[in-house]
């Protein structure tokens, strides 16, 4: 009886436990204390979090982890059980190498499997085209020079590479901390995993937690760098944008984009494709599907497979710290070359000038940060509109960011 | 992360004899009843603190709702309509304050708005 | 032409058809017949009855299946056609055994890869997110006690695990048949599929068909255990549960069934999140994700798998007679235990009794259970409301059927 | 800062885009304008030219292709990085050439993974699940007649393999360019990607455009073949078909078709497991998952995986202008056979006359070819409703379709 | 299962000739008529079978169904609005046997008791 | 089709010094305005376009649209429930031409038509 017991207790979890899962059992709860009180981004901070908490839990058959030579970590291992069989006609030229493996069993844990999702970058661009799907680029299309916003507000990006690098990151590195200044959940998710994907779990919560973060890190900086004048700037209505010009903005936007940087093809192809069929209006049921289905679903298995990337050991580390701190650079400088930029608009064309509080918009998190700049705009003029003019160049900054993705995948990817 | 489970020196054979069949059998149910047991204790812990929380704040009535004061002129029927029409439109838990007549145009503006506003959370 | 003819004959299915086939065929008929006219858990039976015709027929291109040496017959079995590619840097440490496959072709039928889902132990948890998100453990949290119920309800899976190694049944094989008195069809094919897949037709038809006739097995154990004073105790009304008591319940019931079993971390974690995006209130969009489209949409693929498992010779072996007579002591034992354990707390604290009709809740098939304990206890006094209370041992029971589960997977699953 | 910048621009796609990509994006446009503004296909065309103009964009991370020794082309592959570990109990019998592979890194572009979907063959018979749950084939059982008309209108598949075959098209490429003439979609991707999946674009692109265009083709055929007289025949209205009796069909057919013809056992048996749980009214939850979740999803991945396979040097040949000429020709045949067998059934048997409009509608595109019927009845007799009568030859084609596939596969398939 | 088909001896070669096709085309048709021929013969059977029954189920006509006596007093649109709403929340075939005034006040328990017997059927 | 890109020759070596990584960062920043500005300049060319296609299209006032005369004796409160009714049921942009008492007693049949004819656009 006692030996039964006792041999039982042996493959309980409890000698597994170190203090260090319990700091981040402590983390997972925060976050979603963060996400259930706060508000920060619940739909993925709580998928995270509650993968963290199984991150650090002595599971059996949920995920695989093996420490490489060189001490990095790597996760979602699985095995395949098979017969090599003989090539069918195996003297024809060509066939030298040609095997045949008759697969018996394939074995791996739950999540082995539903993080290669992540790790064959799929879940990035296919989240892509359900936001595509949700996104009206009119008020972009009908002011295009709210694109220099949109790129402007990558300046933060790169600026944060420079800050990474110094403070030791390797250039890989550094390129996943700079995109969260993108403050685009899914482009940075599809770089970093292909970058340094043993920084996964930091850059994803930091990016999410700043994207909520937009409506307190934004107004400061937008104050600081405008004069009164400027943010009273009421700006023409926007025209009526035609369903046909929003069809050809899609597909000129994916040709420019993808002969520029081939490397965010992934990602380009699948927005544009979302929006496309959401403004072509005869396919009304794939665009339900991709407004719903297919992000819902994508997005609880995105979240709990970077969740079980944050064990222990390898997010509390000083790196996390770093990185949430640059984070916040990323996201100051985005905003402040933003809003800088739109202020070197109204130098070069004085005559229909720009409010300079929807240059801050250029960093994505749409339409939050849209909404930061309208509401900004009105404690100045309660009758000033800037919600729609602040959609420009916070749509131009998801393209602004997958763009800076392709630059540096296809200069450090490689 | 997968637990290289050490060899369960006791493992059952594959035609276990009556005697482990049976032994096998209790500490199962052990393992089950202690799993269950620590889960009671523990919501037990946690229902103390929320029944005294839950009796707090009975003590305190919450602030009292006053009846909105229906617009002097508005027939019933009219206002059991509107009030019809705001629970299919709001599809959650919700009470009305008040009914007021519409003033300003822009109600259709702000209505727009506020889709822009909600259109999307997942980034 | 004539030889054409004859050659096309040769190659359809007409000589491949066995007796046995037939009497699969009528087997599948009688198992459709239980789920449209009877009720019997349709969602499940029907495709389960399906993939039964359809396993019992001479198709091509939709499973593969192979005898081993050792009688067992494996299926969904699919090749994978490459070359084979020298490692990048062939010299270096630990890069002795790397191998590159260059994926040429991949050849399966459909459910050589559709019931990977099965084989890859994913369907279950996946299928569990879903009833966490249906679940309201409300009223456990309310009354704890039932707890007690719900692991008294086990009781049925270690008797029938000792009937079943009586009857030549090896101990894998017993805890397959033992778990369906647990009344939970995705435990049960978990476990199955691990331990003995050879028997996970029978195991799962035996399961699905109980949990319907739930209404018609327990009501005569019930009374036969129960006086007619206590079959009227009336139990005061449960407290009202705040969410953030549900939200702690979920964190802290998947950290002490992870620690204790392991094993049935994949079960236990994705049942506890979907159960706290329901409860969180802030991720109403994943919540209807988890509650309709992934449940839906698997449970045709989990449904259809498990019937293509059931071949005429196997499934029509005197192990599966032995199996349904087996699941019934099962599910009689589980709610005799669960209404013995019931009336045991009314001795051990008598000032707030329990009415024992609740204890048969135990067995899980939530909520059919619960209402069978509710509509029995009317019988007695019209206006004794037992429901809520039946729903606390009857959710209760799902966490212990998970927990027994991991006990045989930790013991007998490696 | 000059050499950075003319390195990145070595990465960039311009160099790589050649004139016949040009004319590619114009066919993509000119699909893209054929389903928006004429309304053809649009739920497949759209997202068939969207792939297509992916397909001819210098991406990078998205398709894989190959050229191999023989010319032909072979996308969507992808590889698998692992180790080699030695199998666990090696001298065993039978375990000779076992290998377990640890899968360490998958490597591929975002539609080496989804294509495999078409490669696998498992998009087709899903989409066939959700077609089934969508068809009501009550007016085929009250009229079992018109199986004859639906058989009839295969026969222009036969015709056009004979058209391919002496153009100099192979068997296997005769075989997939006839199946155009069964306007069936996922039918002719199945087959083509099994036979010829170099011509899978082409196929595709002429079916689905074919199939929009019957009200243009058929009308001309219909007339000319039938005298005013046969066009005013009025047909007694069908009886109520009981929901057994449709139940029993899906089963009789299955069994039929899978014995008759067991390659196509995948795409039959999806098809009445589709219609099953439509008609048996016991699992509302199932079948709403499979006419919307399930189709909608698939048809995305499906259209846009057949246009990544339009690339220029492969697209742009006279093989697709043949296919093209080709597929009107099979429609042609097909819609004549239809309404000539009708005629030929009112000669056999004339007291219950079929007014041979309705032979027509044997070309499945369901209910297009239906409505085609309907709408020319009424043309001549306006109180005359032929639709429920001619959809019971438009949901036999369906199966006469899926029928001649499996003969096409037998025959030519191993 | 599957089928280890036997190799089709006379299988096409890759550029088969005139004769050849037409065979094979002939062949084909047979089958495609062969096919669904046998699923005619199979509803022709079962058609007749199910066209007895529905004769005899209207020989015998169904139980006359009672016009439900309207409540004396209460307005025709009132009661066209209650079918209305009744039709609206049963999104499925009914008819209205009666309508009666409420009178147990336990009418909204019973409907929190109706949402968690249908919760879930799925298990 | 995958490039298989060349070797990027001045790659970054895995810890830059301060001079490459500045001139890395506007070389970032160059092509990201460059990609943002090549789109700007195509948008203002359609902008062009579009922008007097629509100046054209006021120009040229649409056919005047004339309010449907409601039927004679229809009470206003009956064409607003009806609008309503029609609002709610087609979900999409749609204008009232006319509102005529039903003649034909064929309306039901239509709608089934109606709905084999839409029923299913998925091939
Ligand atoms: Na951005
Ligand atoms: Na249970
Ligand atoms: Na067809």
């Amino acid at each position: 009886m006692l030996q039964g017991l006792v041999d039982f207790f042996s493959t309980t979890g409890f000698a597994l436990v170190t203090w260090k899962m319990l700091v981040m059992w402590a983390v997972a709860v925060v976050l979603l204390w963060l996400a259930i009180a706060k508000g920060f981004e619940p739909l993925l901070l709580v998928p995270i979090a509650f993968g963290a908490l199984v991150a650090n839990l002595p599971t059996r058959g949920v995920i695989t982890t093996e420490v490489k030579p060189n001490g990095a970590i790597d996760s979602a291992i699985f095995r395949i059980e098979g017969r090599v069989l003989p090539a069918e006609h195996p003297g024809a030229p060509g066939e030298a190498n040609l095997q045949v493996l008759k697969v018996e069993k394939v074995e791996g844990g739950l999540y082995d499997f539903i993080s290669q999702g992540i790790k064959l970058e799929l879940f990035p661009p296919l989240i892509f085209l359900g936001v595509g799907a949700l996104t009206d680029f009119g008020p972009l299309i009908a002011m295009p020079r709210t694109l220099m916003l949109g790129a402007a507000a990558q300046v933060g990006l790169f600026i944060t590479f420079m800050g990474a690098s110094l403070l030791g990151f390797s250039a890989k590195q550094a390129a996943s901390i700079g995109i969260i200044g993108g403050a685009d959940g899914p482009t940075a998710i599809f770089l970093t995993n292909k970058l340094a994907p043993e920084l996964l779990g930091a850059v994803a919560v930091a990016a999410y937690s700043y994207m909520s973060l937009v409506p307190l890190i934004q107004p400061p900086i937008m104050r600081l760098l405008t004069t009164d004048k400027e943010r009273r700037i009421r700006m023409q209505s926007l025209r009526k944008v035609s369903k046909l010009e929003k069809l050809i903005f899609a597909v000129v936007v994916m040709i420019i984009c993808i002969l520029l940087v081939p490397d965010a093809a992934a990602l380009i192809s699948m927005l544009m494709l979302g929006n496309f069929i959401r403004e072509c209006g005869v396919t009304e049921r794939l665009v339900k599907s991709a407004q719903n289905e297919i992000i819902n679903v994508l997005t609880i298995f995105l979240g709990t497979s970077v969740g079980i990337t944050m064990r222990a050991d390898s997010f509390l580390a000083a790196e996390t710290l770093k990185i949430i701190v640059l984070g916040v650079i990323a996201f100051g400088f985005s905003t402040a070359s933003g809003v800088l930029v739109a202020k070197l608009m109204n130098v070069l064309s004085p005559n229909n000038p720009v409010n300079p509080l929807i240059g801050s918009a250029g960093v994505s998190a749409v339409p939050m940060a849209a909404r930061v700049s309208h509401v900004e705009g009105q404690k100045y003029d309660p009758n000033n509109y800037l919600l729609m003019h602040a959609m420009g160049p916070n749509v131009a900054g998801v393209i602004g960011t997958a763009v800076a993705a392709g630059y540096f995948l296809s200069t450090l990817g490689h | 992360m997968l637990l290289s489970s050490p060899f369960f020196a006791a493992a059952l054979p594959t035609h276990p004899g009556i005697g482990e069949t049976i032994v096998f059998q209790i500490n199962g149910l052990l393992v089950v009843f202690l799993a269950l047991a620590t889960i009671w204790g523990v919501l037990e812990l946690t229902g103390i603190y929320f029944r005294r929380a839950a009796a707090r704040a009975k003590a305190t009535p919450p602030p009292a709702v006053v009846a909105p004061a229906p617009l002097p002129g508005l027939p019933p029927q009219v206002v059991a309509a509107i009030s019809g029409a705001v629970c299919v439109v709001i599809d959650a838990r919700h009470r009305i304050l008040a009914i007021a007549p519409v003033t300003a145009d822009l109600d259709w503006a702000h209505e727009g708005r506020r889709q822009i506003f909600a259109s999307h959370q997942v980034r």
